[in-house]
């Protein structure tokens, strides 16, 4: 079985508006660049995107809010991103925030099947207004539930025509969860292998999260905050 | 004499033990990793996805996949590892991480603190701030004593929306290091020079002054 | 003339779709993936922590170290992935694996499923098989139609402890193949030769039979 | 840091009667071998095991077993251990079975501190009966508490002075997920390395879980089922 794609062009069919789609990486790094771009250029929008931050003004996810294709934000972090500031305060995106660990663990959860948690973030806090709570070994939890997506995008360093990723470094972060939590997952990886290449002692994200996968091109792999040993 | 940012995460420093491992927030809690006493040696944790975080890259190391949770790029250190941001909060979440050094708004006398949201004008998220404190059996908070227009960041009451409840048990500022307590702050020690007085002064919650306050030795 | 377990995995194995993540019981099932058409390609997944399972190996490639849910001895295919249980069962609960096919000691008319512990006699524990039939979408049943003493094994209710409750969609026996529906069993299709008659005999739960039963193809 | 002891009888220091005990493993394959076999030759007793199996009647558990150390197990499948059956029928031992899943979730749950969350399996049936049930999506689940040990015990094919593990094909099993669930986590290992030895790209269990480490010896692997093409 071959789940390759072409290139991000055909990744995308089936994308459409209203949508609600989980976007992998950290900050800049390890995000699914070539998918974005390719989105970018598209009408699709009142998307629901599930992403741990907005990327910034002119790159990454920042590329699909400047052309209003997000309705909602689910993220745990948004800063550095003046044009989401403007949209956030202006009413015309809304802003779901989510504690970063507890991000991950809903994203998991929607993967693994499981619908309702309990995690201690954020009880006491805004973030546990309206959620159910209870006492577990003398100490108040939340009650979180899964989130699902009708597509998933990763970015991986590494995949095989099984589907079969591979990260670099802190370049995993959330790709590997969201691959979980996708109706249809699609990665995007730097080098693409046949079956049989990579080690399957050392498969970050199994083959069976992934039904579509290609070899991006030009990735830019921007820095946000390059610090140098002096 | 206040402490500088500097003295400040040098003290800190002091809190780590052999073998810890440490979550370090951004801005003063990054400078701490700069003063690990010699004979001790921690593991540095950063919740975007490794354990064992080194020093900043030079030019012909720096690589865009390896960054830490402020968004720099950093090295990894022999014994390193990487992983995904579930596994790295069920490490945290998970009591694993031994201390959490990050920096606050405001404490109150209750151990609440807050950090990631000023009402109108300031809304960034709160990353992995609120997992950290719900979870971490060890929170020391790292940040001046007073905020820019002078008001007092020790609090009987948070105003700002909260990161988490109950949670700090330790406070280093530019003039003391303060333990929450059942009855409020409990004055530890004070920077070098600065008086019993002008903590007093400077802090609006309660603050417990047991007998003699040590100076801090740096 | 009833079906072999050898014929009942033939039969099964037709309903299999190229492109499957297929996770196949200890017994008959098993012997499924002896039979996968030539012309689709099925990966088997095995919920010890594995996804590209082979055949068995050879005297030369054993490995103890490469084991399946059976604790049997194999090998594993281009493409394979090794795991740990917790995400080998994220996989299952999550709906990723596309089809399980398990045996069973009873099922109900509701799709009821027992299959893991005969009270007094027997209770080996019951593996994986509660997270499976509780997850997924597509559960096929392969069993004989009744057990040693000759009663039937499709029931109205089970009588035996429950691995699942309304989980079954289909069954496959040595006399038919049924799918499980709001009204009762369904037969599909007769073993070549089985009357319509033989079947309804050996089945306590309700039967139900619209037009022309075909014989089953194998 | 060096987390590495000298042997199994090192590492063992400060198990007590009485404990709560993690033993990675599926049937015999991945079990760790010295721990056990060390143990078994202690009067240390009243055990509670976690463990998926009870390995056989002369091999794995198994050995405890007949030393009448266990008091009670928790597991998902028994069988294959006549010893086991009449401990379990006379009513020396008590046993929890629990479904596969739900076991490793659990497991997991308990190092991620997760104090409990739901899953389907085990609905309408005797896993069920004391549990609470909820509906979510339209399905009944029931809610499951984590699991954690006083020690959990694993066996790695490779690891590194850090703690730093690695598992080869299917002996990874709940060998992982126990080592992030014990207050105090053992690791034996096949080959032991120093710290920078093993790519950080691909540990499956990073050090920080593991607190003791050693490089086992004599190790048997036991073939329970050895089948062989033909």
């Amino acid at each position: 079985m071959n789940k390759t794609v072409k290139n991000a062009t055909e990744a995308i069919q089936g994308m459409k508006n209203g949508m609600t789609m989980m976007f992998g990486g950290f900050g800049l790094c390890g995000i699914p660049e070539n998918i974005i771009l390719e989105l970018s250029k598209t009408d699709i929008k009142d998307l629901t995107i599930i992403s741990n931050n907005c990327g910034v003004d002119d790159f990454g996810l920042g590329l699909m809010l400047q052309r209003k294709q997000i309705r909602k934000m689910i993220s745990s972090y948004v800063g550095e991103n003046a044009e989401f500031e403007r949209q956030m305060l202006s009413g015309e995106l809304e802003v779901e925030l989510v504690p970063q660990g507890t991000l991950a663990e809903r994203i998991r959860a929607g993967g693994a099947g499981i619908p309702a948690f309990y995690v201690p973030a954020g009880y006491g806090t805004e973030v546990g207004i309206g959620k159910e709570s209870r006492e577990f070994n003398g100490k108040m939890h939340l009650l979180e539930h899964a989130f699902k997506a009708d597509f998933a995008v990763v970015k991986a360093w590494k995949g095989d025509t099984a589907g079969n990723l591979i990260f670099k470094y802190t370049a995993n972060n959330f790709n590997n969860m969201m691959a979980m939590a996708g109706k249809i997952t699609i990665a995007e990886v730097e080098e693409l292998v046949p079956a049989g290449e990579l080690d399957p002692n050392f498969i970050h994200t199994p083959g069976i999260f992934v039904q579509r996968i290609f070899q991006g091109v030009d990735y830019i792999k921007r820095i946000e905050q390059l610090t140098l040993s002096k | 004499m206040a402490l500088d940012k500097n003295q400040i995460a040098k003290r800190i420093a002091q809190e780590l033990q052999d073998g810890y491992y440490v979550n370090l927030g951004i801005g003063i809690p990054t400078l701490v990793a700069n003063y690990v006493p010699e004979e001790i040696k921690v593991i540095l944790q950063s919740e975007n996805g490794m354990l064992g975080m080194g020093q900043f890259p030079t030019k012909e190391t720096v690589d865009a996949d390896l960054i830490n949770a402020g968004k720099q790029t950093i090295t990894y250190l022999p014994g390193a590892s990487f992983f995904d941001s579930a596994t790295s909060f069920a490490m945290i979440r998970g009591g694993h991480v031994d201390i959490t050094i990050l920096g606050a708004f405001e404490v109150s006398e209750q151990g609440d603190i807050a950090s990631w949201k000023v009402p109108g004008r300031l809304i960034k998220g709160m990353g992995g701030a609120m997992d950290l404190v719900a979870s971490a059996e060890h929170i020391v908070v790292a940040m001046q004593h007073s905020n820019k227009e002078g008001q007092s960041k020790l609090l009987k009451k948070c105003t700002l929306p909260l990161t988490g409840v109950k949670c700090v048990k330790r406070i280093v500022t530019d003039l003391a290091v303060l333990d929450v307590t059942d009855k409020g702050f409990k004055l530890l020690e004070r920077a070098p020079g600065v008086t019993v007085e002008q903590i007093k002064a400077a802090t609006e919650g309660t603050l417990i002054v047991e007998g003699d306050i040590p100076e801090i030795v740096l």
